[in-house]
């Protein structure tokens, strides 16, 4: 199974050749992958070298966490690739922002209505949680849209709040 | 003599209390929220009392019912821990009147460090030196305080008189960003500590937060343990703490300690407290303010002198002298504490709820780890995101940074994300390996990510992981289909299996 | 200077050496076996390299598949840890051999040493109190022992020639005994050491096993870190492991720390390692053995010294002095150490195998655990049943107990049955308290069951705790057998689900 | 429910009355009882004490080790008590002994036969694991049959080693 990782705009040509060999951009590397069903720690022993990190998914891809630095990796196996390609690359910087909440909590204050314009970086949302207060703010320029919560609300974790068009 | 010890608390602090009294043969009793049935101070107390629900305002902040379970079952003394009614000379007063013993200072003695205002107004007459700042005001409104703000001068800090842990302060710049920041910061206060009360303080730039154990008994010995080293904050809020400071030597806390334990003698203090110092880059140093109570960084302090101090504090409570005069304290090599808390430090320190899945806490020589969470248990929103406390202990500074970076890399939270990659990042920083490093440090000058671009990169690695577990996904998930394709109803199954099965 | 340390090693052993290699920059290699590629010291190592099956002669045994990996990793020191091929002295040659450093004495040194036989001659040269035994000999046929043994008297002692853990050792009260205790030590100490060699030792009854913690440098220097009080032991298994013992006093340790350090000289010894003495009820005490390495107990040591044995053991290995000198050497509370084994102390203390599904480990103030188990890991057959060590310090031995006592409550391991009900019990015997105890006491005088009886009681919760599980069963039954009626082939995942679902 | 609960001789009738009382002997204790599933760790508040404990099933009952001690109970429902009174106490303690591999390891000796007389607490088999070596013994006098293993041989958990009859 061959697929294209990319890490920091840099693309990896990676292939599963079986259970202890990989290899990588044409190099093959002997490992030994050991993972917890369940669990986001793996370990991997890669040419006798050990290493243990953390893999999340996120919706961007995958976060790989190792000695303290964190990875942000997109795995395409080469069929998407392709299709990918064919679509012409991702629309998705213009495309809409929806808030959800990145955990549970109360809202505190929305010091944005509906319609209004907003900057980068705008706070668009105060949520109060473990007794700490996190300004929520924009990723791009836009209009305030579908606003859902009100203060005072609680909300679970993933809950949409608002969207920025 | 007291023989049954309420906990008013939860978390870490809940099971360090019980811990001392166990050791010295005290009963103990729990008490507890909806959310905490199955946290460890539950498990391990000799008797546990449901309060109420989840949010503090309903269960740990309910006076009234803490104070029913101590009669319920017979408790003789409350030990408050940190935060929650840990400062209220209320709950302490409450005590006082129904014959319990509080395991802490005389209510006048919160009362009079714990309004911050007032506070500085008493040492000042002891002839302790202040931050420049509103005095001997309780209930300024925000008129007054816009009206003072300018005789202060800027850069100047908003403070919660009920403060602490950083919450309700804000730092103003400027005249005009002062009506929004009195706003929030009242706000913040109020929701912390049910008190919406502010003073100014003038800003010290370039200064360290360090801080004097103290502790004092009834029989009029009042003794300092040493200093703290907390400037290592973010918002306020201290991450990281250490004892011995880089930046004292003898004479300068043999004068910082000796000024500390004037402060306490002010308000006729007993217990443990401690003394929170600015000291400046000339070694000028200024009273900040008391916290009339046992302190999160306590352990530092407890690695580099041999001193449990909340066995102490047990004892002093008891009415008997403390075990160690002022020249039986002696400190031995360096201690450092990480707080480990449930927040993602690559998305802007954003808390992090959810059960915890693993837990393998690193050990071996040196290293203390207080925590009340472990695996099953679930962090849940309504408490302080701080997890646990990695102590170390070396024979000097270097090594107990080294044994940090060991401990730190063992470490494995599964089911929150930590901040454990911030204090990774901090420990290989040359500045803070050098004890160069100030209150603004974390803010100001240092990035995580710049640091991390510094650090030893795995390119390929990450890349060989990214990709076996992407593979791995794949290949589970084509199986799960082709089960599905036989018996579609063993799908709900296969999923909770999938998700459970370790 | 080596820069890359092999350790030849599992378990708790190999990641106290893999932290203290850390903790002074040295990289390290870690070996494993098949039933050991999830284990904690092959997760924490830098390196990690498959030895072969779980059986140990097959694995960590294999000492030229373990040079083989030093070459092609390029590790260029070797450390050993305890048991398997620590006190083999062709495998301290081959890493000489090999221009590899190999942490630890001389070979000639562990010849010496590590043959029991020849060891006692060399100190009785020394002039060193020896037990009367069998002398000068090295490989007796059974007749040669069976005809000295009247000679030496009985009770006596089997022991193996290159034994340790009381491995291949038995107790012989009457020459009738002797040949089927002789088989099956023999038998014993070949499986254990691949070595069925024996020796005869008289039994010194009532005496206690005292052992002291010997370091020595390249550069003549031969300090000792004071001793060890290793009485608590069953089947010649030691189980708890103190310092300092209740037995010795001032004089005594200085006294027997000399000989201690004499005995080493004999051997020109380097590095650390271990004199075992047999202390009697009059205060005279005799060699017994040398250790020829690091000990399992060496924890102890380390707490009430401040000393990290293991980081010493490197700098010595380096070819540097000691960083103390004996004078330097300063002792300060007590410490206890309790073995936590996997086997079942109410089923003739049977050893217990499975996956570890939890494990809370004790923390706090003064609790250290040397583990290499987490949750997932399996406990297999192949290896020491030991899983655990729970170290506590306290200001006075009374205090120590106190900790260990609430240690040993908090303590949860499930997966296995461990021994900690056995150390719980051990805490509350008086004799122990009072530190009235010899080697056979665990043996001889005291009982579990006693013990136990004499122990608060709590028979109603007992049976509603029985009953409330014994409820749910019933329950959880009820409800699958409905599941079931639905749905048959969903029974397969709600069982595999009940299991793993926490 | 109603459930008789037997603790050294000594039997308990105990009711679980809803989720948070039960009665023993007729005395209504408070409860609040957590367990984790499929864990033998468990979690009760009766009256505002608070125990864990690790309660273990066994051939003969349960085992509940609290506090550093071990009690052995049986948990019957009146039902079960019923139909065992009509049958006549159990007659148990005569029937045949299987002895079962109490862990994997390997078979080091075994110095009975089949067809061997032996007695109470008489060595049958040496199993070795972890590096120690076990005697199990039988819990009667009896008769060896049905031997199943040989030295040398290694066995799982468990497994059916040999019988006294």
């Amino acid at each position: 199974m061959k697929y294209i990782t990319s890490l920091d705009g840099k693309e990896y040509l990676v292939e599963i050749l079986d259970d202890r060999r990989i290899s990588v951009n044409g190099q093959i590397q002997e490992i030994d992958f050991v993972s917890v069903r369940g669990q986001p720690v793996h370990s991997l022993i890669m040419n006798g070298k050990s290493y243990e990190s953390y893999v999340y998914e996120t919706e961007e891809g995958l976060q790989v966490l190792l000695r303290g630095r964190l990875y942000n990796l997109t795995v395409e196996d080469e069929r998407e690739k392709r299709l990918r390609a064919t679509a012409g690359a991702g629309a998705g910087t213009s495309g809409e922002f929806n808030l959800k909440a990145p955990m549970p909590g109360l809202i505190v204050s929305i010091p944005v209505n509906e319609g209004d314009q907003v900057e980068k970086g705008q706070v668009l949302l105060i949520l109060e949680s473990m007794k700490m207060q996190n300004e929520l703010k924009s990723p791009k320029n836009g209009t305030v849209a579908r606003l859902r919560v009100k203060p005072g609300e609680t909300v679970e974790q993933r809950q949409a709040l608002l969207s920025v068009t | 003599m007291f023989k049954k010890v309420l906990i008013a608390n939860r978390g870490e602090i809940a099971v360090r209390i019980i811990r001392a009294c166990r050791e010295v043969g005290l009963g103990t009793v729990a008490v507890y929220s909806e959310a905490d049935r199955q946290a460890l101070h539950v498990r391990y107390a000799d008797e546990a009392y449901l309060l109420g629900p989840a949010p503090a305002r309903e269960s740990y902040l309910r006076m009234d019912k803490i104070m029913d379970i101590a009669k319920k079952s017979g408790a003789d003394a409350v030990h408050p821990g940190y935060g929650f009614l840990a400062e209220r000379e209320d709950f302490a007063q409450a005590c006082v009147d129904a014959g319990i013993i509080f395991i802490g200072p005389k209510p006048s003695a919160i009362a009079a460090m714990g309004d911050k205002a007032v506070a500085r107004a008493t040492v000042v007459k002891a002839g302790v030196p202040v931050v420049p700042g509103t005095e001997d005001v309780g209930n300024m409104t925000n008129e007054d305080l816009l009206a003072v703000a300018p005789r202060i001068g800027f850069p100047l800090l908003i403070k919660a008189t009920a403060g602490g842990g950083g919450k309700g302060m804000r730092e103003v710049r400027a005249i005009e960003e002062m009506p929004a920041l009195l706003m929030s910061a009242r706000r913040e206060a109020e929701s912390a500590f049910g008190d919406g009360n502010v003073y100014l303080e003038k800003l010290v730039e370039g200064a360290r937060h360090i801080e004097f154990q103290i502790m004092a008994d009834a029989h009029g010995s009042v003794i300092h343990l040493g200093e703290r080293e907390c400037s290592i904050q973010r918002r306020h809020q201290k991450l990281l703490e250490e004892s011995p400071s880089p930046a004292l030597n003898e004479d300068l806390r043999a004068k910082m300690g000796a000024v500390a334990v004037k402060s306490a003698q002010a308000v006729e203090y007993l217990n443990a407290g401690t003394i929170e110092f600015l000291l400046d880059k000339n070694d000028n140093f200024y009273f900040l303010e008391m916290n009339t109570r046992l302190q999160v960084e306590h352990p530092v302090t407890e690695v580099v002198t041999g001193i449990d101090i909340v066995k102490e504090q047990l004892r002093i409570a008891r009415g008997r002298s403390m075990s160690y005069k002022q020249e039986d304290v002696k400190w031995t090599g360096a201690a450092i504490e990480c707080r480990v808390n449930a927040e993602d430090p690559f998305n802007g320190f954003m808390p992090s709820t959810g059960q915890i899945v693993q837990s393998i806490q690193p050990t071996g020589p040196g290293v203390r780890v207080d925590t009340g969470v472990y695996p099953g248990f679930e962090i849940t929103p309504y408490y302080d995101p701080m997890i646990a406390k990695l102590i170390v202990w070396g024979e000097t500074r270097a090594q107990a940074i080294l044994r940090m970076r060991r401990a730190l890399e063992e470490y494995r939270i599964v089911g929150v994300r930590t901040n454990i990659p911030f204090h990774q990042t901090l420990m290989d920083s040359h500045r803070f390996m050098g004890g160069q490093f100030d209150t603004r440090f974390v803010e100001e000058r240092f990035s995580l990510e710049d640091a991390v671009e510094n650090k030893e990169s795995h390119p390929e690695i990450a890349v060989a992981l990214a990709t076996l577990v992407a593979h791995q996904q794949t290949q589970r998930a084509a199986q799960i289909v082709r089960r599905n394709e036989r018996d579609a109803s063993n799908w709900r199954w296969v999923g909770r299996w999938e998700r459970m099965h370790r």
